[in-house]
């Protein structure tokens, strides 16, 4: 038991949430350990994007456990579950479209200053945290639209300022929902370089239909199906998991593995 | 900025000089408005929430100070602050019921509970219903400045004003200010975050009523009467229009909008046009929705911008 | 003593289903344009005082008698609230609905305030119509014809308009053209005239309601805006947008009205509002609305 | 309080409300008409009248009498339709120290509870209307009686006095019950009303209200079962009331227009400029505005102190004021008449509406001065 | 299956005079201020399947948006079916046989799964029955009783294509349909598409997962900033890899 508190830092206990008439997410024991890039994948309406709704309180569980770090953070608001260190992102990219791009990430850090609610000071105050966010830009490359408008910002670099923003809270868990989602292949590619950049000291657990970038991230892979787990494990045996294939990957991992050989190849030679 | 600050010097000079030309009275009531307006702005502008109840912390201040001065030995001053107070306690109250909800639901919740207010306040016999407190005092501020004089009252009201503009001013502007603004633009973005965005929306619609209760105390004294006109929902329709007229968003909109709203019906009530006001004020609501939604200030900032930039 | 009050109880029951059906009415035009178009139509009440003072209007000086009014006025009406969805409303169709209840606001100030200025205030009385004349004198009280008609029309109206937006197409088409009209064009569907037209019903049906009003309270300009906001609240406690629950609600809350009229006057222009604050508490998208 | 030398009135109207048939622009032309009739010059300079509307809101009322009396230097203010707006402007003249010429307002307070020196109350008062309507009736062995009242200050006074009339003369009320201003269905008051068992249904209310509560009354039957008083019904009203159904019903009014010769010719005149028959509260906009400006040139000066007492020394004397004094209170006494309306066959047109029954001499009429308010 | 929808679209086929379906000549679009689009020339013929090519913002759902009509202004020439549409309002258009698939998919919250199912008027006869849409995404099967927007990502793609195939559209507009959906079901979505090809219907698609597109594709179209840099047909892409590669990092 304290064995498992350490090695896992999220653990659900026979998660369930049931809608009208219908069971979403179907008691699901998920174990995330510490360090890993975890993915979560499975077929259209598995329950994933649920999952990460119950894991950070955006929908109330049915029934079951949310254990983070141990402690049980069920009854939990979803503002102090963020403050705990899970913070996520959404299938649809999350920020600020009317702040600049440098105010999206000074929101972010103005959280640990603990002068959010000063009504009563000049925001100047918060001129200190610029160089910290000018770091956190540079780390996803945007150090050069510090001061656009977010609304205007092509959609990759949505997401990266996403991801950035994200960072600058020091998550200790980060959700991803389709981090790549729409994106064209070099912006895949980005993103994916950047998500492997900063699973260093952190855990992330993300959900990705987009089998090169889980085959090339994934520690560990939970398969869902109709709300519950499938099979989990790391990308080659669930990739080949019959089931999995008939009931999500098809082909595609075939093509997948050619590729990544071919890719290995080109390595070597 | 420092153009910013010049430009608010100027105006204070321009409202310490006005009396000399205008009755005091009537300046002190455009000011009331004018903080009236800006506190009602400071929900609409910058937090996005449409409070179609905001006449109810009027009246409250406005009720409550009067009931002190006639029935209590307190300073004006004190009872203002109890006025104030006490909208700021209904506003709490108001808005731990209302926050939680969104967009028209927030107008509507706001508007019935306003509604309460309102017949509360007509059935409720300290208040004298319909014939209104009349009579109210304005005593002696810290127990020394006579306020009867009406010049003296203005300046007074003035302090206030500059005051209550100056809290507006700063929250906005200020470290609270950048998650409000920030919760108006995504707000479950602002949640994943880790702000507890109901807390932030609900201080917002305390500070929000108390300066509008703030509003109505400083009037009952300046009129040294409170009537239920302050607490019907025409008032807090008065006051989106007010701010409307002036500029949503803008901080100096609301001071605006509320001196060409109170001038226009002074103007009407007091000569002939009195029977046409409502139209009027109805014409003007048109007028502004359709082809004028940034209202004067916005449109002036769009000029300069335009024009010198 | 006992059973007189009884009977005054049930007598009060029934009075309220009346108001109620004044309510429905009204909630109902507000709730199809509120919650199809997402124009929350404040002149709904100033509407409802034309369609009174046009019967009264059309009757005096064109002796166009009330079962004609019934017809015509609702036509005249709907031709207004068409008009002015077309060259006021529409216009700002895409800015924050806000602004269309501020416009609304407006003109409702303005047709009220235009009357004020025609008619002056004190109102004028419509007479019943010969065949509605006279009344039933029931166990518990004595029932006028009159009333009893307004009950039976607004409800069979009231039950034709809901069955037309929830059973038919032409009801998916509206529901989903307020919500995405760019992409319902995209299917082929002209979204502009439906919204057009439904705003125009919307607001026919508080001119109906103001015809069935005229002869029991006096045509008076204010006659609107003393009722509007009651209204607003029935809508809110129905549940925006739903349209059976504006129905029900308006009938519900004039009962409820009634009963508080009966143990406790003193309350009876408050009640409403409690129960909607109440109703938006435990259930904020209102009684009969889907879950935002 | 300092004069000018310069006469100026104000009248305070209600010019789009519910009152405004009443006292609305009506008042203005009766004012303007005796200013006419006077000359149109006192103190040797010409009379100014300034008017504007009090949309019947006290703190509107009271911010426009404010700027009239401290800035615009007007000397009186009349008109003053609804107890509240009167209530408002007769306490910024008090501090100003310039006069209230109340003519529109029923309410007694002016010259009882909040009565000051500088409050001239014209025309009638509850105390009137109560004493002229109900207690004939009451007399006349209509014992039982029930209210639908008004709730507001009015309603409430008006109720409170005819109750007391009533128990003085072995009468009793059997229920009340308070409807909010601007009601527009009284079914279920009337209801109640029936559930009473009372002899009499007493409407301690105004305006569109009366007309209102009377129609429904007679829509659920009620006046066949027992007699419904209207306490406060101007010509307007009644004429707007069908005559089937307000028919015989008896009211008091200070003022009509047909009541002799006098009466007619003023009202023609009213009738020619304003285009309708003038309500008891035009006649005594008309008279109260004669007695002042008389006061004023007789005495002299427009400071309102001294106006005043020159005006409480001189009876009032014109086609309104019979037998009339204004007392040291303030109030103006007068003969008022109680009337029945006609009923349609009677009428010979649409402003033929009332036939007066007996005339009420003023000291039976009104209630003796209060000790605590004589100002002389 | 279906062989009754089939045999008229075959008869169409032979034709001649309907062999063009949609010709765009000129074509420049705006967003208020903002000149999206900067003259495009595209033209597909009866039973094709061209794809659009292109990076983020490149102005791909830009193009499908003008032809529909649905941008703030266009102006150049739109002609479909042989009718042109540049002035024609956006509601007249969807009935000369064309179905669109927006890139937000617009799912109708309002509206349960089954109702904006059967939402779009049939704008020809032949269209796909629900029961065969069913079978083709068996998601929206078992929850055509939930509200649209409850759907998850995936499904409410689903929802957005089976849509117009019901409308019996024979010119499909299709937005990065196989957008957050499952492998296994983007491969079902490769069979639909060339099912749709055979019985003639003509598809603008466009599309990131190259992969997806480049077999049952017959020509490319690459756009970058709102213009058409390079055409290239199914034949050619061998050859053109390496162009592509730059156009699109792939
Ligand atoms: N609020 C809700 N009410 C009812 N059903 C819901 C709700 N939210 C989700 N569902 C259903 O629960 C199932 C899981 O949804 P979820 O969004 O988690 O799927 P997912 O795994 O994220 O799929 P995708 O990969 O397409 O996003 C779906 O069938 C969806 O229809
Ligand atoms: N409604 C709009 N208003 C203003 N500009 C827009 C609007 N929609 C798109 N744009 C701009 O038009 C350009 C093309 O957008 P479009 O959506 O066509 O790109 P795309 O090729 O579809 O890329 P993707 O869909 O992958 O983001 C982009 O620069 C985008 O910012
Ligand atoms: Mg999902
Ligand atoms: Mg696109």
């Amino acid at each position: 038991m304290s064995q498992s508190k350490q090695d896992f830092i999220l653990e659900t206990r026979n998660l369930t949430k049931a809608f009208k008439g219908f069971t979403a997410v179907d008691d699901v024991n998920l174990k995330v350990q510490r360090g890993n890039i975890h993915a979560l994948i499975g077929p259209n309406g598995a329950g994933k994007t649920t999952v990460f709704n119950l894991l950070t309180k955006f929908l109330q569980p049915t029934t079951g456990q949310i254990l983070f770090n141990g402690d049980d953070i069920t009854s939990m608001k979803p503002a102090a579950i963020a403050r705990k260190g899970v913070i996520r992102s959404f299938q649809i990219s999350a920020v600020f479209p009317h702040l600049s791009v440098m105010e999206n990430v000074r929101v972010a850090l103005q959280r640990k200053e603990g002068n959010s609610f000063h009504f009563w000071r000049s925001e100047k105050v918060l001129d200190r945290l610029n160089d910290r966010a000018v770091e956190l830009l540079e780390s996803v490359g945007l150090e050069g639209f510090a001061d656009t408008v977010t609304v205007d910002l092509p959609y990759g670099r949505k997401r990266a300022l996403e991801i950035a923003t994200t960072l600058a809270l020091e998550p200790e868990l980060m959700l991803l929902d389709e981090p790549t989602q729409g994106m064209g292949h070099e912006d895949v590619d980005v993103v994916t370089d950047l998500i492997k950049k900063v699973s260093q000291e952190r855990t992330i657990l993300m959900v990705e239909h987009n089998l090169h970038v889980v085959s090339k991230l994934a520690d560990q892979i939970t398969v869902l199906q109709r709300g519950a787990i499938l099979t989990e494990g790391n990308y080659e045996t669930v990739s080949n998991d019959p089931q999995v294939r008939e009931a999500y990957m098809g082909t595609a991992a075939d093509e997948v593995e050619a590729e990544n050989a071919k890719k290995a190849e080109e390595v070597s030679a | 900025m420092t153009n910013n600050q010049k430009l608010n010097l100027f105006l204070l000079v321009l409202a310490l000089l006005a009396p000399s030309v205008l009755y005091p009275v009537f300046l002190a009531k455009v000011l009331c408005f004018a903080l009236f307006a800006c506190a009602f702005n400071l929900l609409l502008g910058f937090v996005g929430l449409l409070s179609f109840g905001h006449a109810a912390f009027l009246g409250t201040g406005g009720y409550i100070t009067g009931h002190l001065m006639i029935n209590s030995g307190l300073t004006p001053e004190l009872a203002i602050l109890t006025g104030t107070a006490a909208g700021a306690a209904l506003g709490a109250l108001f808005g731990k019921l209302a926050v939680k909800r969104e967009g028209i639901y927030f107008a509507m919740v706001t508007l019935a509970l306003a509604q309460l207010v309102f017949f509360i306040y007509l059935q409720a016999p300290f208040t004298n219903g319909e014939d209104g407190m009349q009579g109210v005092p304005r005593g002696e501020a810290f127990g020394l400045i006579d306020l009867s004089d009406n010049l003296t009252m203005y300046y007074f009201v003035l302090a206030i004003f500059v005051f209550g503009y100056w809290v507006i001013n700063r929250t906005v502007h200020s470290p609270f200010g950048q998650i409000l603004k920030a919760i108006r633009d995504n707000e479950d973005r602002a949640t994943s975050l880790g702000y507890d965005v109901n807390r932030y929306k609900w201080i917002a619609f305390v500070i929000s009523a108390a300066l509008a209760a703030l509003a109505g105390s400083t009037k009952t004294l300046v009129f040294q009467l409170a009537s239920l006109t302050d607490v019907h929902w025409h008032m807090s329709g008065e006051v989106i229009l007010m701010t409307l007229v002036g500029g949503v968003g803008t901080i100096f909109g609301p001071v605006i909008g509320a001196g060409f709203i109170v001038t226009m019906q002074n103007y009407l009530s007091g000569g002939e046009l009195g029977n046409y006001i409502h139209i009027i004020m109805g014409v003007v609501f048109v007028i502004c929705v359709l082809s004028f939604r940034s209202g004067i200030v916005g449109q002036l900032m769009k000029f300069k911008r335009d024009n010198f930039s | 003593m006992f059973d007189i009050n009884l009977f005054a109880l049930f007598g009060q029951l029934l009075v309220g289903l009346i108001n109620g059906s004044f309510y429905a009415l009204l909630s109902l035009g507000l709730a199809i344009i509120f919650g199809l178009l997402k124009i929350i139509n404040f002149a709904q009440g100033a509407l409802y005082m034309l369609g009174a003072f046009i019967a009264f209007l059309a009757l005096k000086y064109m002796g166009i008698n009330y079962w004609a009014a019934l017809i015509i006025v609702p036509v005249c009406v709907g031709l207004v609230g068409i008009l002015m969805e077309r060259f006021l409303i529409r216009p700002i169709a895409n800015e924050d609905h806000l602004y269309s209840l501020l416009l609304t606001f407006g003109l409702a100030l303005i047709i009220q305030g235009a009357f004020t200025h025609m008619f002056g205030s004190s109102g004028l009385s419509y007479a019943i119509p010969e065949e509605l004349k006279g009344g039933n004198r029931l166990p518990f009280m004595y029932l006028p014809n009159y009333r009893a008609w307004i009950i039976i029309a607004s409800v069979a109206v009231c039950f034709g308009t809901w069955y037309m937006i929830e059973k038919t197409k032409l009801g998916a088409y509206l529901r989903a053209g307020t919500e995405n009209p760019q992409l319902m064009q995209a299917f082929g569907i002209n979204v502009p005239l439906i919204v057009t037209l439904t705003f125009g019903f919307g607001v026919a049906l508080a001119g109906f309601a103001g015809v069935m009003a005229a002869p029991v309270y006096s045509v008076s300009p204010d006659m609107g805006s003393n009722i509007l906001i009651v209204v607003f609240a029935i809508v809110v406690i129905g549940g925006m947008g739903s349209i059976g629950g504006a129905i029900l609600t308006g009938l519900g809350m004039g009962v409820v009205e009634g009963l508080t009229k009966y143990f406790y006057p003193e309350a009876s222009t408050t009640v409403i509002f409690l129960v909607m604050v109440i109703v938006l508490l435990l259930k904020p998208a209102g009684l009969f609305g889907k879950e935002a | 309080a300092e004069s000018d030398g310069k006469v100026k009135l104000g009248i305070l109207a209600d010019m789009g409300g519910v009152y405004a048939d009443i006292c609305g622009r009506g008042c203005v032309t009766a004012a303007e008409m005796a200013i006419e009739d006077f000359g149109g010059k006192a103190l040797g300079q010409p009379i100014e009248l300034v008017t504007a509307d009090s949309q019947l809101k006290p703190d509107i009322a009271s911010s426009i009498a404010r700027q009239w009396v401290e800035a615009d230097g007007v000397d009186a203010i009349g008109g003053l339709v609804s107890s509240a707006v009167s209530g408002a402007v007769s306490k910024v003249n008090l501090n100003a120290k310039k006069l209230t010429l109340i003519s529109g307002s029923a309410s007694n307070t002016f010259t009882t509870k909040s009565c000051n020196p500088f409050n001239v109350h014209w025309t009638y008062n509850v105390v009137a209307l109560a004493n002229g309507t109900v207690k004939p009736m009451v007399q006349a062995g209509k014992k039982k009686w029930f209210f639908i009242t008004a709730d507001y200050s009015f309603g409430h006074a008006l109720e409170g006095v005819a109750s007391k009339v009533i128990n003085e003369n072995g009468g009793e009320v059997v229920g009340t019950i308070r409807a909010p201003l601007g009601t527009t269905d009284f079914s279920s008051y009337v209801l109640q009303a029936q559930a009473s068992g009372a002899d009499v249904v007493a409407l301690a209310n105004a305006g569109n209200d009366t007309v209102n509560a009377l129609k429904t009354a007679t829509e659920f039957g009620l006046t066949e079962m027992m007699d419904v008083a209207g306490l406060l019904v101007f010509t307007q009203n009644a004429q707007a009331m069908d005559p089937a159904v307000a028919g015989g019903m008896r009211l008091t009014t200070g003022f009509y227009w047909d009541m002799d010769d006098k009466a007619r010719d003023w009202s023609q005149r009213f009738e020619e400029r304003h285009g309708s028959i003038p309500s008891m509260i035009h006649a005594g906009v008309y008279s109260a505005t004669t007695h002042y400006l008389n006061a004023v040139e007789a005495s002299g000066t427009e400071d309102a102190a001294v106006v005043i007492k020159k005006m409480k020394a001189t009876k009032p004397e014109d086609f309104f004021s019979r037998n009339a004094e204004l007392r040291a209170d303030g109030r103006m006494v007068h003969d008022m008449l109680s009337v029945e309306i006609k009923k349609s066959e009677e009428r010979k047109d649409k402003n033929d509406i009332y036939k007066v029954i007996s005339v009420i001499p003023g000291n039976e009429a009104f209630s003796p001065m209060l000790p605590q308010c004589n100002f002389s | 299956m279906n062989q009754p929808a089939n045999i008229p679209s075959a008869q169409e086929a032979n034709h001649p005079n309907s062999w063009e379906k949609l010709r765009i000549d000129n074509l420049h679009a705006f967003y208020g201020e903002s000149h999206i689009l900067h003259g495009i020339d595209i033209n597909v013929n009866k039973g094709e399947l061209v794809t659009l090519l292109g990076r983020n913002g490149s102005g791909r759902s830009t193009t499908l948006k003008a032809i529909m009509n649905m941008v703030g202004r266009r102006t150049g020439s739109v002609v479909v079916n042989g009718n042109e549409t540049i002035n024609m309002p956006a509601h007249k258009i969807a009935h000369l046989g064309l179905g669109f698939c927006p890139e937000e998919r617009g799912i109708f919250s309002s509206l349960n799964v089954e109702e904006n199912l059967l939402l779009p008027p049939h704008v020809r006869s032949d269209g796909m029955s629900v029961e065969e849409i069913y079978e083709i995404f068996p998601n929206l099967y078992e929850r055509r009783t939930s509200q649209g927007t409850r759907l998850s990502g995936g499904e409410q793609q689903m929802l957005a294509l089976g849509r117009i195939l019901r409308t019996g559209a024979n010119i499909l507009l299709l937005d990065e349909i196989t957008e957050g959906l499952a492998p296994v079901i983007v491969q079902k979505l490769g069979e639909v598409l060339s099912l749709l090809k055979e019985r003639g219907l003509t598809i603008l698609l466009v599309e990131q997962n190259f992969r997806f597109a480049a077999p049952i594709a017959d020509r490319h179209y690459v756009m970058e900033h709102g213009h058409i840099v390079e055409e290239v047909h199914a034949d050619e892409l061998e050859a053109k890899t390496e162009l592509l590669n730059t156009y699109l990092g792939v």
